[in-house]
């Protein structure tokens, strides 16, 4: 990966070792039931513990201002904390608060409202998450949930749904459609009119649908309005979700890669079988391409790069892309036991396609970098 | 001409005797499933009808619970349940596996021990062959068989046996020469209640419980229920994994269109195209492929039929796992945020099955030969490349 | 391959001894000069000798009515002739004049224009084409030339190009735009205002380019209009294009699988490493999927099939997409020898990328079998 | 502070002496072509001007020709040349690969006899390395080199030797021992004017003739003309093959979009995308993939200059080859018909250059290694995946 200096050094090898210690991949399992599938009780799908843990050690206040108990570290240092924790399936809510929520608020917030919820993103009491989607695919130019105005204030009707970590979140930052085009507004979860209700999914996260029934919010719960601002907070997303999937992928790739060194059949290592070093081979170079569009939209980020959109949507598409392939081959190279739900392929797999889709699919971010690149 | 009046005679038994509310029914959820088959009266009342008449195992001899019918006489009925929607209640592992197997390889004995009652699915069977450390390279095996005078004693460990739960029987590869690899190893029958045997459910990435661990701690069995010579057991598997692979090749083939979802959930332009053109591409070349797939599997049948090459059913297998694994992921990433679900009303029924199907293909490529022996089998096989 | 008739059979072992013995690969090579494109003198493309010689064999006439001198033994037959003399990349009109002109004038041609033709294109003595495409993409829909009505007659205006075989040609049926649509026209050769020149092109097999300089034409040029016969004819040729492209990507393979049994690196025989064996398993299976859609798109023709359309966009998007692969692999696998002039891989590439783009390129029949087929 | 000097000396200097004629001109197209060098006057103007300077080889001490510089300073005349669209007319086979074994392995007589002609590309040199039998597995080589007490006598055959008809001098890897592979190699100098050599042009499938086969017929060869000691050729050609890979990871790698191409050639839908979906993808997804390579070679070069990995070399070939490889084959889909010209007026002379180059491009992935050696030592460098 690229060349960090010694504060990235340092907090890189705490996250390691940390993942090491406290997230092996058994505490995403916990989140399943016998079945494979998500546990009725496991309503937050992240681990709440947890996330307090890291919190404590700074990590949910890695792009928050300084003024607001945030280390102000930059998004470079958050995507690789994302893609640490992402290589054991982390159930944490990190992308959706630290990266979405602090970015949403850094970008469109007023002085007003950064003090009234950036301090909590920061120190993690609070959670915040973006509510944008509403049915099956991700499309933030056409929403559908209203925000009408109304005198002193907004009126929304309407549904979000998936929204992650959404049964945990303490604020909602909603995409809804204004007169005036995309509105972004922040809404506590406690909010008169909105309810939620868990959706149980193949990775067990849990993610939730926000039903929104004649909400009121006064004016001070406008973030801002217009497309600039949502597309800003969501070049964001893509990026912090793309690290995920890189940390997922190489993880993926890596444990495969231990099982051709250890597993024999017909007398031999399977690693020495050429057909699989040129498949291990080929799939490495994907992740190369990967971990480099993933981190120079993480740089983008930090240095206001106007190439931001361009480089998000290659970044997200790449790793789509990859996590895609390389979770496939680890089904396939580990064979009978990778279809097991005692294996670990399958819940890397079932995570990879929820985060493929999630912000966008391949699909969606080929296209909008094609017209960003006048294809 | 006797075809045909025997024809009638099949179309008129079955629409005496075919429960119309199965009509259309996949008999192959009812394999291995014992609560859905209970749970059928209908299904029950079908199946006695045909295990009565000896035509779920139609060629057999009546001796052996069959009809003692030709093999052209067999397709007819084939045809005709077919043509109804219809299907075979009998068909089971040892219909299709153990049946052929015993009437090449038994004993006399043997064949009247068992066939009857494979031919009316009094009892069923599972197949004991991988191992935990015995998978693509089957013939590694190590569950022991020891030879104590007048009975074996089994031990080891079996892996991915299909309905091992539910089965009343199981033929097994067993280890009876640890000198040698391929000729140390006998076909042995072991009775599932005998003591010793425990039969694990495997939960996959699917949800589904099909398959199971088969524990054997010193299982006594009794020295008549080897199959063939002691140490000539891989042979008859080899010949067994024929039928295995010719009966993959009958898989059914036919799937829904992609296209009436895509338009659904992804949209239409102007012209009614599917509005995600990246999406719309690769959907239309897997729908191509699949289609020159269907094509591909009628030639073969057609050429096999005229006694024609014969060995590509690697090829075939391989060809059609890509095909329908690529198809299912396409589904899935068509219904976007639907196709993630597990449970629960928030998602359609339909969305919730092509997300378990896209699961459960994955097996395809692993099973019955991973894509990478069926790559080697058709490179050595069709191809001829040199061993190393 | 599909089961053959008595017929057939013998029918199929002629052609393949004969291209065993009267054809290889050396004569499509003599078309080329040192420098590796097509050879100025060669003017015609293809190898008029060999054409008389296989006319008389009668195999000019397989889809021609006995009425006029043919055998009426069908496109599957003439298919397996066209795909047998395309493994060793015969330069011959078989195609442009025995299956698509012998097509034309069977689904467009009255009496007299049958009368006039087909017994000359059955025999070998006359070689037709089609003049259908204007620019560098196959748009049958989008014709330029114009055929405008003049008293008793028509008049041409326009250009043609790459025509196959077209330097050799004496006659032409060409796709105009007339008034009501597309509209076919027969154009001998030495017709007044028509003129010709070749096209050096990468397989040196010269097609021409046609220029229209006010051709006038009597009524009884007239073999019909609208786009049901146009596509009628299209069908012939995506069909035949596709079993000679199956041929050559047969023969590629076999040529490259044997090359893999005697090339020894590292002391091994290359065509035992594993890497390479699936690499060929999979080429093997393409080649198996590009057959079954060739054949049945060629029975399709025969039986009158109303799926011909679909059919023959299967066979051709399928033959495109093998033969690209293979002729890749065959220089990959061949190493620096498959990249010199002096060895068949080149040849082999070269004619593979213009059979490809002839009558419709991968894209433009998967969008076509896309829309026959509600995609 | 004295690099900004030294910086400011080159810029004079460059601005006195480079030809502006030459700006922009890619100087490979010089390399080895003796032609296109006689007819550029300017050309030899700018040779000679650096050669005097001793500035196309900064770092060789000036005994040698060089100009005895830092590798800082010789890399701030590097920048210079490229800012103002200049390049470095001496770069050769001889600079980038003969001179640093030399330096390195060389006596310093031989040093003393070849590097100053290096330097002034006086003499030209080719690269003896490999042969009909000896390809990927270039070890295997079998050029004999046998003892004649006073002289070496070199008999066989190279091949995919690059301008060995317009070299002077070649270096090759020749037998000297029969009995081991590795250890029987030597590395020796052979003056190309020697009475028994002989280089012929190949024609490639792209028209070129840049590479030769060179046949050498009992060649009598200088005992000084071996460098290092007998059969210790291989570590020598091993050394030299790193530098051979560091030059080609420094391969031009920006390409022109196709974009603009694709948009005049197939036209543009309403909303100005390429019309044509199905190849639009494709080449979205090509062009995708060439952003991520190129963010990819940033990165390897900055890690490298931090220390990093640095085994990433065959990754990135194998990675460049495919990409451009598939751009090539876009290019020329795009082009249609008019990028299936050889020659004449019909076919734009962009189109023309496109085929050749998409034909040229094939060797990417054969030359300097092929796709499957890379993939070979991706699995053992990078990956650790055991041997067999």
């Amino acid at each position: 990966m690229a060349v960090l200096n010694e504060e990235q050094t340092m907090l890189k090898d705490m996250v390691s070792q940390w993942v090491r210690d406290q997230m092996p991949v058994s505490v995403a399992r916990g989140l399943y039931d016998h079945s494979g599938g998500g546990r009725r009780d496991a309503i937050t799908g992240f681990d709440k513990d947890a996330y307090a843990e890291i919190a404590a050690m700074g990590w949910s206040g890695i792009l928050a201002p300084e003024a607001h108990g945030g280390s102000d570290f930059g998004a470079f240092s958050l995507g690789f904390v994302l893609e640490e924790l992402a290589r054991t399936l982390s159930p944490l809510p990190l992308l959706s608060s630290a990266m979405i929520a602090v970015s949403a608020l850094r970008l469109g917030g007023n002085a007003a409202q950064q003090s009234a919820w950036l301090t909590g993103l920061a120190d993690g009491s609070i959670i915040g998450t973006l509510a944008v989607d509403e049915g099956a695919h991700h499309a933030p130019h056409a929403l559908s949930l209203s925000a009408a105005r109304v005198e002193n204030g907004w009126r929304l009707d309407g549904i979000k749904r998936p929204v992650a970590d959404g049964m945990g979140a303490g604020l909602f930052i909603v995409a809804a459609r204004g007169d005036d085009g995309a509105t972004l507004l922040l809404v506590p979860a406690d909010t008169a009119g909105l309810t939620r209700e868990p959706l149980d999914q193949i990775d067990a996260r849990r993610p939730a649908m926000l039903r929104f029934d004649g909400v009121v919010l006064g004016d001070d719960a406008m973030l801002g309005q217009g497309e600039p601002l949502l597309s800003a907070i969501l070049d964001r997303a893509y990026v912090g979700q793309a690290a995920e999937l890189l940390g997922l992928a190489t993880q993926a790739f890596e444990t495969t890669l231990d099982y051709l060194k250890t597993r024999v059949q017909f007398g031999q290592l399977i690693g020495s079988f050429q057909a699989l070093q040129h498949r291990a081979s080929d799939m490495f170079g994907e992740l190369q391409l990967t971990r480099s569009a993933v981190e120079a939209a993480l740089a983008a980020i930090d240095a206001d790069d106007p190439q931001l959109p361009s480089l998000a949507s290659l970044a997200k598409a790449m790793a789509n892309e990859t996590a895609h392939r390389i979770t496939c081959e680890m089904v396939q190279l580990h064979g009978g036991i990778g279809m097991t739900h005692e294996h670990d392929a399958g819940l890397y797999l079932k995570r990879s396609r929820v985060a493929e889709q999630a912000y966008g699919s391949s699909s969606f971010h080929r296209e909008r970098w094609a017209r960003l690149n006048g294809y | 001409m006797e075809d045909q009046q025997f024809r009638q005679e099949v179309r008129d038994w079955l629409s005496a005797n075919f429960p119309p509310a199965l009509t259309g029914v996949n008999g192959l959820i009812f394999q291995g499933d014992a609560h859905a088959a209970a749970a059928s009266k209908d299904f029950q009342v079908w199946r006695k009808a045909m295990a009565d008449k000896g035509w779920g195992t139609p060629t057999w001899d009546k001796a052996y619970g069959g009809a003692g019918l030709s093999t052209a006489q067999a397709k007819i009925i084939a045809q005709e349940l077919s043509a109804i929607g219809a299907f075979n209640p009998i068909r089971s592992y040892g219909t299709m596996m153990l049946g052929p197997t015993l009437l090449e390889f038994g004993t006399e004995e043997q064949r009247l021990q068992h066939l009857p009652r494979i031919s009316t699915h009094e009892l069923r069977w599972c197949q004991g062959f991988s191992e935990p450390g015995a998978g693509s390279d089957l013939a590694s095996l190590q569950m022991k068989c020891v030879d104590a005078g007048d009975h074996w004693v089994v031990s080891g460990q079996k892996i991915w046996t299909s309905g091992a739960d539910q089965a009343d029987w199981c033929f097994a590869l067993v280890r009876t020469d640890t000198s040698v690899k391929h000729g140390g190893i006998s076909f042995l029958l072991i009775d599932m209640t005998s003591p010793g045997v425990e039969a694990r459910p495997i939960v996959l990435i699917s949800g589904s419980t099909h398959f199971c661990e088969v524990f054997f701690n010193d299982v006594k069995v009794p020295k008549g229920n080897l199959v063939g010579a002691v140490n000539q057991g891989w042979n008859i598997a080899k010949r067994l994994l024929q039928f295995e692979r010719s009966s993959l090749s009958e898989v059914k083939t036919d799937v829904t269109p992609l296209a009436p979802i895509a338009h659904a959930m992804l949209g239409t332009d102007a012209e009614g195209r599917i509005a995600d053109a990246d999406a719309r591409a690769r959907i239309v070349h897997n729908a191509m492929r699949h289609a020159a797939y269907l094509q591909t599997v009628r030639r073969f049948n057609e050429e096999a039929r005229n006694g024609g090459p014969g060995n590509g059913v690697s090829t075939l297998k391989n060809l059609w796992s890509g095909i329908v694994q690529r198809r299912a992921e396409l589904l899935v990433e068509v219904l976007g945020a639907d196709g993630l679900g597990w449970s629960g009303n928030a998602y359609p029924a339909d969305a919730r099955e092509a997300t378990r199907a896209l699961l459960h293909s994955k097996a395809f490529s692993i099973y019955g030969g991973s894509y990478e022996i069926q790559n080697n089998i058709t490179a050595k096989r069709s191809l001829g490349l040199p061993d190393r």
